[in-house]
């Protein structure tokens, strides 16, 4: 998305000028505080005024999120975030606008919506919380619950599939796509600084606690114990690395097929092609597909790419959008409303 | 055809017999062009200063085969010295270019009517397609019971267009223009219009221009000299009100309607819409009009229509969305949150026969009760409905108006019948209509802004949108405190809340201006009616009046909150009658509001009411009878 | 507890003052397991024989913060020597676990009420999280208006468990059962039934069993010997019909009604549904229920799930989905096709707070006209409502053998409060259930197969399903064809299929049992209800009665059709009053209906309607006023 | 899809057992006839009876389908099909269940349906009828219309970018993807084949050409003179060779990039490895990721792949449905009504 700064208005802002005067509502200890934290951080990093972000979002404990933002803001109906995003950002260009979705509410009933905005690369932020269950709704499996999900609407265990929001992104042909996480402060906010700074569609996928009705779904990546080996953070230009020091791993490709190889810190041996055989598998945000690639790697044996899968410039649907209106305009004259109601042909009567 | 005083009709007019009004349909396959040809003459029509009525027919298949009865289509049009309300529910003169066309079309004909056929199309294979095993030209009861003409048209056309160099095939197309010079001419209309709309359309096409100028002249000249036709009749121009006329669609006046709010506003306006017959003209039409700051949005389904259209009335633009009936049905989630954020938008709802899927390219009036009641729980919206295709615009423009100035959503009714029929419009002067009232929220909120303090007058709250420094707050779907606007689970505030949404939508009755009733103000029998079926019910309550007999009619454009004065009015005749396209809502929803034992009279054929069976119902409920 | 003769109390009842009914209040933070408490106050409650109606109030929040007063839950239940038909007005007793709870709370309490509170909780965090200055408790105006016991609850749960090595969390989150056991005392209600719950529950956590067990008989010990209490009660069992029971909740007896019906029909059934609040219980019971052939299906979202129930039902299945109001508007799109199809799929919908998401967690009865006409077009369906949780047992039941036998889709309305409110249950044999009759197709077609084909008496079509040899069919969304099923654009076959659609839902008017009047079946005023207000509306008619005055009530159980004999009824009262939690649907239904002048009352609070409003409704009628 | 097939109870059944009674109504020329008499070619093949046939649409040209079907059919609403075909098939998973659906049906309103039936991975075959335009509300852009299309609603060009079908199944987690061509006969039946085959969910997009609104948009594909070039056949296991005989190319992989290179008739140099570099780009259908890289094929650069691009076993939803019942059923014993009313706590009240 791209950033209407004016730092001038802006000037001064801080974290707790993000904050709205409405009690937090999460459950304590739901991984959304410390999103909503990380957002409040980097909002006045942007030098955007406050009035002229607008926080939308569906419904879900997620989608309470603007409430909790000194911004404008919409809470919408489930699923629908996307669609209203787009119509706020065509009917005022100038703002910034973020779309807050959770699992069910961004692809279970929404999932059309949000393939639709990213086909379309409308200029938004999209922070989809996936905590992997319907928090709001009390705890049943959502469409990235694992299958054989045990849950009250599955007492027997999910038959389903789940969905990889970042494949589904993926094929919807969306312009950014990147993965963080709640307890990664420092990686959320970089991720939403890159996410904010992309022109088109920003899709950020954050995994989420809820602590109440899936907690620990995403343990090995935040413990201590097993977060270093489970996790590859993603740098342009960089190998993938990842693993504790001392058992530092990379990642190569053999052929289409990843494998896990030692590293030893400052190797880039082989790192020049992306992606290229032989040497490691050298991560270009440019690339959709190595992108492909990247979320095509599955826990546990291969590492979770977290930070930007993927960073494209592609059309704009708004600047096009307006774009057109104004070439329209320049070639035909701004509009006028009586040669319009006349039309081509008219005739007429007089006092008889 | 530009500017001009009407010149009349441009033969002699010498032995032509005077008509007040002629109803004529030309029929045939889909490939003939028969909407063209129905459209040209209206065109000739109205430029001859006539009062006009359109009814357009289109087979549901895109390109149906050649010679099918399902594949006929047909455009209907009356027209008169007098006042035009309807398309005529009988026929004086039908035009049928194949066997399936004067299969499906034929009972319409008045007996004695004209009738015309392209004979060259009665060979074997489209008789047997249209189901016929013995030619009917050749039965001489037809010609008994119809003033039959069997013109071989096709190849009275080749010949016409012949030395041309066209090929079979496109010199076969211009046998439509042969039957509308011969019907210009037996209706004494001017063809000048319609050879300057040649030279435009085929400007860069100088054979198939000289080709269609030919066959029209050519058919225009043979029933001149032919002399076949034992009269020709003519029909003085209407006595319409003084100004500058243009002919306009349903689906069009919609459209300009909407850009007029717009730029009176001095809003940009977004377009949401996913195409469906019969809407889908109006986003056609939308599209082209950018420079007006007109956002066309085509979306991936009607939800994302709503929620753009929500979206847009968030941000300050004109909301509006344009779908059908089974369209509509899918807004109810997005319209229920635009009735709780009070978000000025308007979804236009083109209805059409139903259920589901029903009858896609036929009318009905039927959604009603959706528009009304089709939300989950107490989720009161303006309702309007525009009475003719002219009258869609100046209902268009209320819809906004009244959106914007009450801060709720608004659902027009147009159908399929009012979308695609035409009529002469007399175009308005924008600065007459009246002016578009936006909810300006205070310039900087002292304190905390309140998104839900009403004003005293209309209950509307602010239109307080992004991108005003110091107004920011947050709105939402669940039930809010009462000025605040913050999340409240408060049971008497919900209470509150539910009264003031209602008490808002009743406040706009206030616009609503006064009834004019067709007749006496009280009496015996009053007829009810509301969107296309008013100009039926008009002529057939004209004629029954005609006849001295008492009974008086009133026309409701506004559904939702009904006009202040009906229910006095109701009160003052003993029986009510609600002609509708459906099974008794307008009905239904008298009967509910004021107590009145309105007795209903329902035909659900997706076509237009025919005049004559109003006056019947009318007749029978001043004999006496119970309704049908 | 197993099967046993309700033993009553198990304590002394020496001085115990007798009571016909009384109503208690839990109350506290979400953390501080009321509902549970709650719940198993109304199990030994049902084991001593009273008849009893709960009402759990949940927050919005899953897990509030501690001590906020949005944070709050609470259970309420009646119970008695008489029929209880609601959770009561006012509060006899109330138990207040934390200042919040408090302050929510104190205003339903009766003067003079039991007011047991936690003492220990009133500490300077909690007081100002519910914004409390100064300690209620140490204002003595409390404990003049209240029975106030401010007790050491904490203090004394953490002596009761102390040495059984529980963590200071564990020890304290049995407090909820200290309470329990003192309110057990107070009103004689045996613990036993408790005692064997605990056991069940902690069978693998023996420290937290005999905690919770050590807390309970601590309370009802401390009641007991501490003798605070100036009184203790005594309610004696209520006469009920004989049988065996069960407590149960409307959304748990839904899902046994459908389960019932799908064995009784021989058939499975697919319950699909997207969660929502309050209608996810069903999906959760439903989905324990595999080895019934109950085929539970979480689809994407609510539309997919209409879609689904639909698919099953032309699989020959029984295609049920349930949801809440914003789901079924998204499903109206789907009822419709369904409407055409002639197919029979049930929809549940709980209703709940709206408009759009509104108040999820709280009641309302505002979805009547959404059910009856939220679709496009003449979309006619059956449309049941359920009295009492128990009985929406058999209406699921009835909706499920009604939409089977009229091939027809039906909508049940339950709502917030039956879904979750429960009562003393008679166990049904399912033997006595009325048989479910399928529309069995010819076993072969002679020729081709008529889908359309119409049973004489019920106007059911023929239930054909894929599978079926020689039975090929294909149906769709388009109108179609009188008995052959195709698709047809024909005009008056169109209004013929309307009428017929219309006609068959009319024809199941035929299965309604005939009206039970609570009073005499003629005089003065009728109050008339449909849902969950039956025992309000019931007990506050009883109360008018009981002082002498004329007034009879009726309920309906059937919404569309309506009943036979519901308008003659209506024509024998001079005024009819239709209490609603909605601005007056029903009233609209029978003003349409039966041109009868009825008067509302409506109070909107997300809340069931209190028993006193409805009766200082019926007086102030009575007496001559207009109604509210 | 699995085929339920019992050989004897359809013996003998021909193309012409497999027409309805109704006529045709599709406009003369368009590509819609040719897949319907292919469907009716290849159905008699497959020894299922025609009674536990069906065919389940949605609306648009292409979903008129199933009335011209002599088995069962189901015209029902805009993009519902797949949820509709899921009921069906959990009522009776005997069936043999075919959805037919239009670009706009599916992959507009109904996108989300669509996505949610392939990670589930429903015993179906959907065929996806891709003529890239509004049909049946005559002529309107479509999310497979190419950008800058104009349309009867754009008529100053679409903004939208398109959405390829192919690339959104596959980021659905789709266990069977295809794509063939209205206009070639042997290759479309062949095609549907495979489809019926599969079991779970077959995702075959059909690239249909509408002569009245969007005629020749794929003659590029279709056209004596440049079809050669422009499409490469499938075939598992044999290298992607196209182009016309004497100017035969291949593709090759350069990691991810693919590369034409001159082929000569017979060669399999290096073709071992599935899409192993070095060598020849070598089709394995069972492959995602090499699915993933053939569906980032566009023309004109690269040719169009034609054939089944994804054929992978995966846990089938009906199938683990039952099962799940059955397992059930045989734990807890078939339901006892009487057990189930009755409930943990009964109390009796006696006559008194
Ligand atoms: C139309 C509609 N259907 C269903 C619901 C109920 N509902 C609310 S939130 C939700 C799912 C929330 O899951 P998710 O998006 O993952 O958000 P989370 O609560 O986990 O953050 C559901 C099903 C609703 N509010 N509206
Ligand atoms: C709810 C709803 N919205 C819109 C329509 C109108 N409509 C019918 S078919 C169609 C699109 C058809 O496009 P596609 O699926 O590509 O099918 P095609 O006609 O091209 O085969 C639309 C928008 C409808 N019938 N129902
Ligand atoms: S239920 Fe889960 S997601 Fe929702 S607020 Fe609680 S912890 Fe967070
Ligand atoms: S409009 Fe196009 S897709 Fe539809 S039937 Fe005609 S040619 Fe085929
Ligand atoms: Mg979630
Ligand atoms: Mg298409």
């Amino acid at each position: 998305m791209s950033t209407a700064a004016t730092p001038a208005a802006s000037g001064g802002l801080s974290k707790k000028d993000f904050a709205s005067d409405q009690e937090v509502r999460w459950c304590p200890g739901c991984g959304d505080y410390a999103i909503l934290s990380a957002v409040q951080r980097v909002l006045p990093e942007l030098g955007i005024p406050r009035e002229k972000i607008v926080f939308i979002s569906g419904i879900g404990c997620s989608s309470r999120f603007p409430y909790y933002m000194n911004t404008y803001g919409f809470h919408t109906i489930h699923g629908r975030a996307p669609a209203i995003a787009t119509g706020l950002k065509l009917a005022n260009p100038e703002l910034t606008v973020f779309v807050v979705t959770g699992d069910g509410d961004g692809l279970s009933i929404g999932g059309n919506h949000l393939m639709h905005v990213l086909r379309r690369n409308v200029d938004l932020t999209i922070l989809l919380f996936n905590n992997r269950i319907y928090g709001l709704t009390k705890g049943q499996y959502s469409p990235t619950s694992e299958q054989g999900k045990v849950t009250k609407s599955t007492p027997y265990g999910s038959i389903d599939r789940p969905l990889d929001p970042v494949r589904v992104a993926l094929g919807a042909g969306a312009s950014f796509v990147a993965r963080t996480i709640d307890r990664n402060l420092p990686h959320l906010q970089e991720t939403l600084r890159r996410a904010v700074a992309h022109r088109g569609t920003s899709f950020v996928e954050i995994y989420q606690n809820c602590n109440i009705y899936n907690d620990g779904a995403f343990a090995p990546l935040t413990d201590k114990e097993t977060r270093e080996a489970a996790v590859v953070e993603l740098v342009h230009g960089r190998p993938l690395v990842f693993g504790r020091p001392g058992e530092r791993r990379a990642l190569r490709l053999r052929g289409l097929v990843p494998e896990v190889v030692p590293y030893a810190e400052g190797s880039t041996s082989g790192a020049e092609g992306g992606g290229a055989d032989g040497g490691l598998w050298v991560h270009d945000e440019h690339d959709r597909r190595l992108a492909l690639l990247l979320a095509e790697l599955e826990p546990p044996a291969m590492p979770v790419p977290m930070g930007v899968l993927l960073d494209l410039e592609a059309p704009e649907f708004i600047a096009a959008h307006m774009e057109q209106e104004r070439r329209v305009t320049q070639t035909q004259g701004p509009g006028d409303l009586e040669r319009l109601l006349r039309g081509p042909e008219t005739w007429t009567v007089r006092e008889s | 055809m530009t500017t001009s005083t009407s010149p009349g009709a441009s033969s002699s007019r010498g032995e032509r017999t005077p008509l007040v009004s002629a109803v004529v349909r030309f029929a045939g396959d889909s490939g003939d062009g028969m909407q063209l040809t129905g459209s040209q003459f209206a065109h000739e029509v109205a430029w001859a200063g006539n009062d006009l009525a359109t009814l357009p027919t289109f087979p549901a298949e895109i390109r149906a085969p050649a010679g099918t009865l399902y594949g006929v289509s047909s455009f209907q049009i009356q027209f008169g010295s007098v006042r035009v309300l309807t398309p005529g529910d009988r026929l004086d003169a039908l035009v049928a270019m194949n066997p399936a066309a004067l299969k499906v079309h034929l009972g319409d004909l008045e007996p004695g009517g004209l009738l015309i056929v392209n004979r060259n199309a009665f060979d074997q294979r489209n008789l047997a397609r249209a189901g016929y095993r013995d030619n009917p030209l050749e039965d001489p009861a037809l010609a008994e019971r119809y003033r039959l003409h069997a013109i071989e048209v096709s190849r009275l056309t080749h010949e016409a267009v012949a030395g041309l160099g066209l090929g079979h095939k496109d010199a076969e197309r211009c046998k439509n223009f042969f039957c509308l010079g011969l019907v210009s001419w037996v209706y004494g209309r001017p063809i000048e219009p319609t050879i300057e709309w040649l030279q435009r359309r085929f400007a860069r096409e100088p054979a198939l221009l000289e080709a269609n100028r030919r066959a029209l002249l050519a058919g225009h000249a043979f029933a001149e000299t032919a002399e076949i036709f034992g009269e020709a009749y003519r029909v003085e121009p209407a006595v319409l009100p003084p100004g500058t006329y243009r002919r306009i669609s349903g689906n069009q006046a919609l459209a300009l309607g909407l850009v007029t709010a717009a730029v009176r506003a001095g809003r940009p306006l977004l377009y949401g819409s996913y195409p469906i017959t019969p809407a889908s003209d109006i986003l056609h039409e939308m599209a082209r009009h950018r420079n007006f700051g007109v956002r066309p949005f085509q979306a991936e389904d009607e939800i994302a229509a709503m929620g753009a259209a929500i979206g847009a009335a968030f941000g300050g633009a004109i909301g509006v969305c344009g779908t059908s009936g089974p369209g509509l049905a899918l807004k109810a989630e997005g319209l229920g949150l635009a009735v709780m954020a009070e978000l000025p938008v308007v979804v236009i709802d083109v209805q059409r026969g139903g259920p589901s899927t029903g009858l896609p390219t036929r009318t009905e009036q039927a959604d009603l009760l959706q528009a009304l009641y089709g939300r989950n729980s107490e989720a009161p919206l303006i309702v309007l409905a525009p009475a003719t295709p002219g009258e869609c615009f100046q209902m268009a423009y209320e819809a906004v108006r009244l959106a914007l100035k009450y801060m709720v959503p608004a659902i027009l009714l147009s159908d399929g019948y009012l979308a695609n029929g035409s009529e002469p419009w007399r175009i308005p002067d924008p600065e007459e209509l009246p002016p578009i009232e936006v909810q300006q929220p205070p310039a900087a909120a002292a304190g905390r802004f309140a998104p839900y303090a009403r004003d005293e007058r209309t209950l509307a709250r602010p239109w307080a949108v992004p991108g005003m420094p110091g107004l920011e707050h947050r709105i939402g779907g669940l039930e809010k405190e009462h000025i605040s606007g913050n999340v409240s689970y408060d049971p008497d505030n919900h209470d509150l809340m539910v009264r003031l949404r209602e008490e808002k939508v009743r406040r706009a009755a206030a616009e609503i201006p006064p009834l004019e009733v067709q007749g006496e103000d009280a009496g015996q029998l009053l007829v009810v009616g509301w969107g296309s079926t008013y100009g039926a019910i008009r002529v057939a309550v004209e004629r029954v009046r005609a006849r001295g007999r008492a009974v008086s009619a009133v026309h409701l454009r506004y559904l939702n909150p009904l006009p202040p004065d009906l229910g006095p009015l109701l009160g003052r005749f003993r029986r009510v009658l609600v002609p509708e396209i459906n099974r008794g809502q307008l009905r239904r929803v008298l009967r509910a509001e004021f107590g009145c034992d309105a007795v209903g009279f329902h035909r659900v054929r997706g076509m237009p009411l025919a005049v004559g069976e109003i006056e019947q119902a009318i007749e029978a409920l001043l004999d006496g009878e119970a309704g049908a």
